[in-house]
């Protein structure tokens, strides 16, 4: 707003909008909807139904690595993916494996463990279903060691046992003992790496979820690399969803992707709204100007 | 400065009246963590509005704890383990059990060596020699990036455009998937021109150069706008920790 | 020669890791993975510079009063605390044997109740900063802005029940015009061949770097000639 | 005129040298059988070497069980058995799943473990024994299959990766050439790029206004190559800050890159000839992550209100934190990165992108060195043969002759 012009109209005004009136509107845009519970439904597409598939898919006893590449910031939005492969996998009897490329995901592998797993399949066995494999540094270094030999980093898991003391991972050798490489982050390093660096040269299938940040430039890798992809909180609303379908008991259980998708719908409305407000202010100021060029005889 | 208080009553007035409204849904947060969590998501929340005291003290805790969180995570999980416990593996028994009982793996000395190099850094009398280290990272990174990069992101994605430009469906033509196989690769070809720098751009070049930077925007526009949701859900997820977990509005 | 010594390394290391992918025989087929762990192992030590530099500049700005040296000395004590919690994993199993983020020791807490927070809430300011630039830069003042903005606005409105209804009236033989279709259309079409585009491109910018680097045509990284 | 035609021999060597690994053809597969009561063993066991590993690995494979798919349907996988001698004890090594037909055995490195010798090591010349049996669905055994016997090597060579190093040779010979050409004083033109042409302009700016400059050098690590370039384009920054007497705040987010940003600084301040402007106070550590090194960067910005922002390196989610806090403050601001997702919002809300492979040309460009040009130009002529190969091959392939099109396939 600029008090030294008189002239300054309703148009002016707006095309000059403070940012902290946006950033309040933003703001209401996601609390009232997340106090009134707004959601919404979803349907799976193709790219997230293809990773539901692969897991629907394998057999009894496949071995899944679970690798978390992400960090506290983004758990609204990776979380609720891990949650949903998580049950998945428990569902049908798959060996999970974790680990984080990322330091962060050491503690969201335990936490996951603890209210996923431990919670909510109590008969599975630490060690024989699962295992926490932990956090290791390395980046993309690191994939490339487990791609030729998996116990030359991981000498124990993440409570410190011997490898070859745990039971599902006494047939392991490298990454080629996997069926499925499932990359949560989608950061650098995460599903690109894997990629890369695994999947590519190894030769074994890689999933993931990303966020949505990500998930458009993990698109050039899909379907010859990568074989599907959740993107942000609507690829796990997706998932969930497809999850609800396929096990309709997990109706019960929590769904926060599709929780979060309200909010998220009307924030997204008050951005659109925004820009559409930005440029017809912003022709108008044009028009105005063009005329005012012409009122004064001087093409400027 | 007035205003500025104006804005935070009203605030205060606002969330106030919430809370008065759902009155019994569930208490306001007893948990001292949860409070102190509270306090440094406002904190740093009031950034927005402008720089101060509170988004300071925030801004400092946080480089503080993270420069020893990352200190701390380097030295449990990499020196510990893949340093001391292979040169000499009895004296991490208190911690590392399992791994104390193996043979010693000499050749470990050599990143010792380089990481002491790269200290030499803080020494007055020869600190070129933390260069040696640094040309040693560098040639790693290098060397193992050219390959990578040439095999995937190159090789990789010249194979992935090898597509069609004729689609046949069922025995007859498919317009529309033609139509999206030719976009495909013109753009990808006008894009590669655009990033070519040693040859004006002109003519018949300069209009494929022009074409490559549409294609390039609106590339750059749709992953704009494809992320913003996942932006928005960030700020989801705050809100529900400031109105659920601390003020105890939502059930 | 002391800028000969660290250009010959980077040369010896980086070609000899480019030779390695093609020999599968000892030594060479190990060395890009043992490299890439003493370059974690080097990035440790390194820590230590940084937590040194950190230290004397917030030390200093104590010590001469800076204007905001108050919140120098939060980030010296937060340093502290949290390096001692880790250092010594206080709160944990007994000793220093569990595991570094073990539930209920000090440094997962830490974590949890001071870290996650402010990284959560710092990586929420996007959602902000996504809007206000969005209002900023999507108007079409030119060709190339115009183009940005309908992009932007087909996806924005795609992921919306708002933009799924306004197009639904178009008669099947147009739909492929629904708004969903064609945001779908563009992510899947012009933004891929944009995306490898730029991909190649970038490919080939980091492949000729990694040749200038490993030449020694490039030495900037090595700094001066101080003696 | 002599030049052009060593250019188009260049290019015509190089694609004749691709169309040489025109073709290589791929095995199939075969099935067939009668039922019985338990599974038929798998025939035809061969052992081989792995042709591309360093002798710790060998290949089996073996015909299926007439069982697997056809005949009583009833297998559901192979179990493959390793010893070192014929009597000896036999060791489970892998179990592959119905209808495939062979295993790649990876054994260990070490020879013993915890003191032992260890059954699952692997190594050159030595004489292995396999025997494979199917498992049926029901959980039962067919007989064994024949007893064989095979060896690994110690390979000099990756088969595999023959592609790979004729264009690693391709490119490296393009670079060389170019940057011998340089150096015997051929004259190299470089197109215009808007964000390097502004750098000028945006330090100029600041020095008017009497206030900093930031450069931040992003969030990867000090080895990276979109950082290494970061520091060529830190280094002319500084130089020019030097000239002009403006400051240059450089926050860092890695200690190793700290290090190389002060060297780099202290360098260019040198070649200014104003050592004494050169303070080491200004190039700083904050802490090695993303989002606590932001919220630092953005407080710098707004309390010392610098003119003029440069992100040229590596970037994440910080990079829409930091250019909007850089457009509040009213900076310039120039970015540079090679991070494709972080490339929308450099492009929305700073004045000046540089795309990607544009980062790179950059620093070659400031430097105007013909040294460094040189690979410019390389790079241009590796999009040319790049471009010509994948247009024809498109165009014919679609005329239905597939020549082209295999030749590419076979190289990527």
């Amino acid at each position: 707003m600029n008090p030294d012009n008189p002239k300054m109209g309703f148009f002016e005004t707006i095309a000059n909008i403070d940012r902290r009136v946006i950033f309040l509107f933003i703001g209401f845009a996601v609390i009232i909807p997340v106090l009134l519970s707004f959601s919404c439904t979803e349907e799976a597409t193709p790219i997230v139904q293809a990773v539901y598939d692969e897991i629907e898919s394998l057999p009894e006893g496949s071995k899944v690595l679970i690798s978390f590449d992400y960090g506290p910031s983004t758990v609204p939005e990776v979380q609720p993916m891990i949650d949903a492969l998580l049950r998945h996998s428990c569902e049908k009897n798959l060996k999970m494996y974790m680990m984080a490329l990322w330091g962060t995901g050491h503690n969201l592998i335990s936490e996951s463990m603890q209210d996923i797993i431990e919670k909510e399949f109590p008969h599975k066995i630490y060690g024989v279903d699962y295992v926490n494999l932990g956090y290791k540094a390395g980046n993309q270094g690191l994939i490339n060691v487990i791609l030729t030999d998996m116990k030359k980093m991981y000498t124990t898991d993440a409570r410190g046992s011997e490898i070859d003391a745990v039971p599902m991972m006494v047939d392991i050798r490298n990454l080629k003992s996997f069926d499925l490489i499932l990359s949560m982050g989608g950061g650098f390093p995460g599903i690109k790496e894997w990629v890369l660096f695994g999947g590519d040269p190894g030769n074994i299938p890689v999933a993931g979820g990303a966020t949505a940040v990500s998930a458009p430039l993990l698109y050039p890798y899909y379907p010859r690399q990568l074989l599907g992809l959740l993107g942000g909180i609507k690829g796990a609303a997706e998932y969930e969803s497809a999850l609800i379908k396929g096990y309709p008991k997990f109706k019960t259980h929590s769904h926060p992707a599709i929780d979060m998708m309200g909010p998220q719908t009307v924030a997204h409305i008050v951005i659109v709204f925004f820009i559409v407000i930005g440029n017809i202010t912003f022709f108008i100021g044009r028009k105005r100007e063009e005329g005012e060029k012409r009122e004064g005889g001087v093409i400027k | 400065m007035r205003k500025d208080l104006v804005w935070l009553f009203a605030g205060i007035l606002f969330f106030g009246l919430l809370y008065l409204l759902n009155w019994g849904v569930k208490a306001i947060s007893t948990d001292l963590l949860v409070w102190i969590g509270a306090f440094l998501t406002l904190a740093i929340l009031s950034f927005l509005y402008q720089d101060n005291a509170f988004y300071k003290f925030a801004e400092h805790l946080f480089v503080g704890v993270s420069a020893a969180y990352w200190m701390c995570m380097g030295f449990w999980n990499t020196l510990v383990p893949n340093l001391i416990a292979k040169l000499h593996p009895p004296i991490v028994k208190g911690v590392l059990p399992a791994i104390a009982e193996k043979p010693p793996e000499y050749w470990y000395i050599i990143p010792a060596a380089l990481g002491i190099m790269f200290l030499m850094r803080l020494s007055p009398k020869a600190p070129w020699i933390s260069r040696w280290a640094l040309a040693f990272i560098v040639g790693t990174t290098t060397g193992l990036n050219l390959v990578r990069y040439l095999r995937s992101d190159f090789l990789g994605q010249i194979k992935s455009t090898l597509i069609p430009v004729i689609v046949v469906e069922n025995g007859s033509l498919s317009v529309g998937g033609s139509f999206s196989n030719i976009v495909i690769v013109v753009g990808v070809l006008c894009g590669l021109i655009y990033f070519f720098f040693s040859k004006e751009h002109k003519g018949l070049f300069g209009v494929a150069s022009r074409v490559g930077i549409y294609i390039l925007m609106i590339t750059f526009g749709a992953s704009f706008g494809y992320t913003v949701m996942a932006r928005i859900s960030l700020l989801v997820g705050r809100m529900r920790f400031l109105l659920g977990d601390w003020m105890g509005l939502l059930q | 020669m002391r800028r000969q010594i660290p250009v010959v390394i980077t040369f010896i290391v980086g070609s000899v890791l480019i030779i390695s992918v093609f020999i599968p025989h000892k030594p060479f087929g190990q060395l890009g993975e043992n490299f890439s762990v003493y370059f974690d192992i080097i990035a440790v030590f390194a820590f230590i510079l940084g937590a040194g530099n950190l230290l004397r500049v917030h030390g200093n700005r104590i010590y001469k009063k800076h204007k905001d040296w108050p919140y120098s000395v939060v980030t010296v004590a937060g340093f502290t605390v949290m390096m001692i919690a880790g250092l010594f994993k206080i709160g944990g199993s007994p000793g220093i044997t569990g595991d570094l983020t073990e539930p209920g020791s000090m440094f997962e807490d830490l974590y949890m109740y001071v870290f996650t927070p402010l990284m959560a809430t710092m990586f929420a300011l996007l959602a902000f900063y996504v809007a206000s630039a969005s209002h900023r830069a999507f108007r079409a003042k030119n060709k190339e802005a115009t183009v940005l903005l309908l992009a932007a606005f087909v996806i924005l409105l795609g992921r919306t029940p708002f933009g799924v209804e306004l197009t639904s009236w178009l008669p099947d033989p147009l739909s492929f015009l629904e708004i969903p279709n064609l945001a779908s259309w563009i992510m899947s079409v012009p933004n891929m061949a944009g995306q490898r585009a730029i991909m190649v491109g970038i490919a080939l910018g980091v492949i000729a770097m990694a040749l200038r680097v490993i030449l020694g045509v490039e030495r900037t990284y090595l700094g001066a000639d101080s003696e | 005129m002599i030049r052009f035609k060593i250019r188009l021999a260049l290019i015509l060597i190089s694609a004749s040298v691709l169309l040489l690994f025109g073709y290589i053809s791929s095995p199939g597969q075969e099935l067939e059988a009668p039922p019985e009561p338990l599974p038929a063993p798998p025939t035809n066991v061969v052992i081989s070497d792995d042709p591309n590993d360093d002798g710790h690995t060998t290949i089996v494979s073996w015909q299926l069980s007439r069982d697997d798919g056809a005949g009583l349907n009833n297998v559901m996988a192979y179990e493959i058995f390793r010893s070192t001698s014929p009597e000896g004890e036999f060791l489970q090594v892998g179990v592959m799943g119905k209808g495939l037909d062979s295993y790649i055995d990876r054994g260990e490195k070490e020879k013993t473990r915890n003191g032992e010798p260890n059954p699952r090591y692997i190594g050159a010349g030595i004489d292995y024994y396999y025997k494979m049996r199917a498992k049926s669905t029901t959980g039962t055994y067919s007989e064994f299959s024949e007893l064989v016997v095979g060896q690994a090597k110690n390979n000099w060579y990756h088969t595999g990766k023959t592609n790979i190093m004729i264009a690693v040779l391709i490119f490296s010979g393009l670079v060389i050439y170019f940057i011998t050409a340089a150096k015997r004083g051929k004259e190299l033109y470089v197109r215009p790029i808007a964000g390097i042409d502004a750098v000028d302009e945006s330090i100029g700016r600041a020095t008017e206004m009497g206030r900093p400059i930031l450069f931040v050098l992003g969030t990867g690590t000090a080895a990276d190559l979109a950082t290494i370039a970061g520091y060529t384009i830190l280094a002319r920054v500084a130089k020019m800050t030097a000239d002009y007497q403006t400051k240059v705040l450089v926050p860092v987010n890695e200690p190793v890159m700290l290090a190389v940003a002060q060297e780099t600084v202290k360098s260019a301040y040198m070649e200014a000839g104003r050592p004494d402007m050169y303070d080491e106070q200004n190039i700083f550590y904050v802490t090695a992550m993303q989002f606590p090194f932001v919220a630092a960067v953005c407080g710098l910005m707004i309390r010392e209100q610098t003119a003029t922002n440069f992100y040229m390196g590596i970037f994440h989610a910080e990079s829409l934190i930091l250019a909007e806090t850089g457009a509040i403050t009213g900076a310039i601001q120039i970015s540079g990165t090679d991070q494709l997702a972080q490339l929308p919002f450099f492009i929305a809300a700073t004045d000046y992108t540089l795309i990607g492979e544009e980062l790179y040309a950059a620093s070659g460009y400031l430097s105007k060195e013909a040294l460094l040009l040189g690979p410019v130009k390389a790079q241009d002529y590796a999009k040319v043969i790049l471009l010509t190969l994948l247009g024809l091959a498109v165009i014919t392939w679609s005329f239905g002759w597939g020549f082209f099109k295999s030749l590419i396939s076979t190289i990527s």
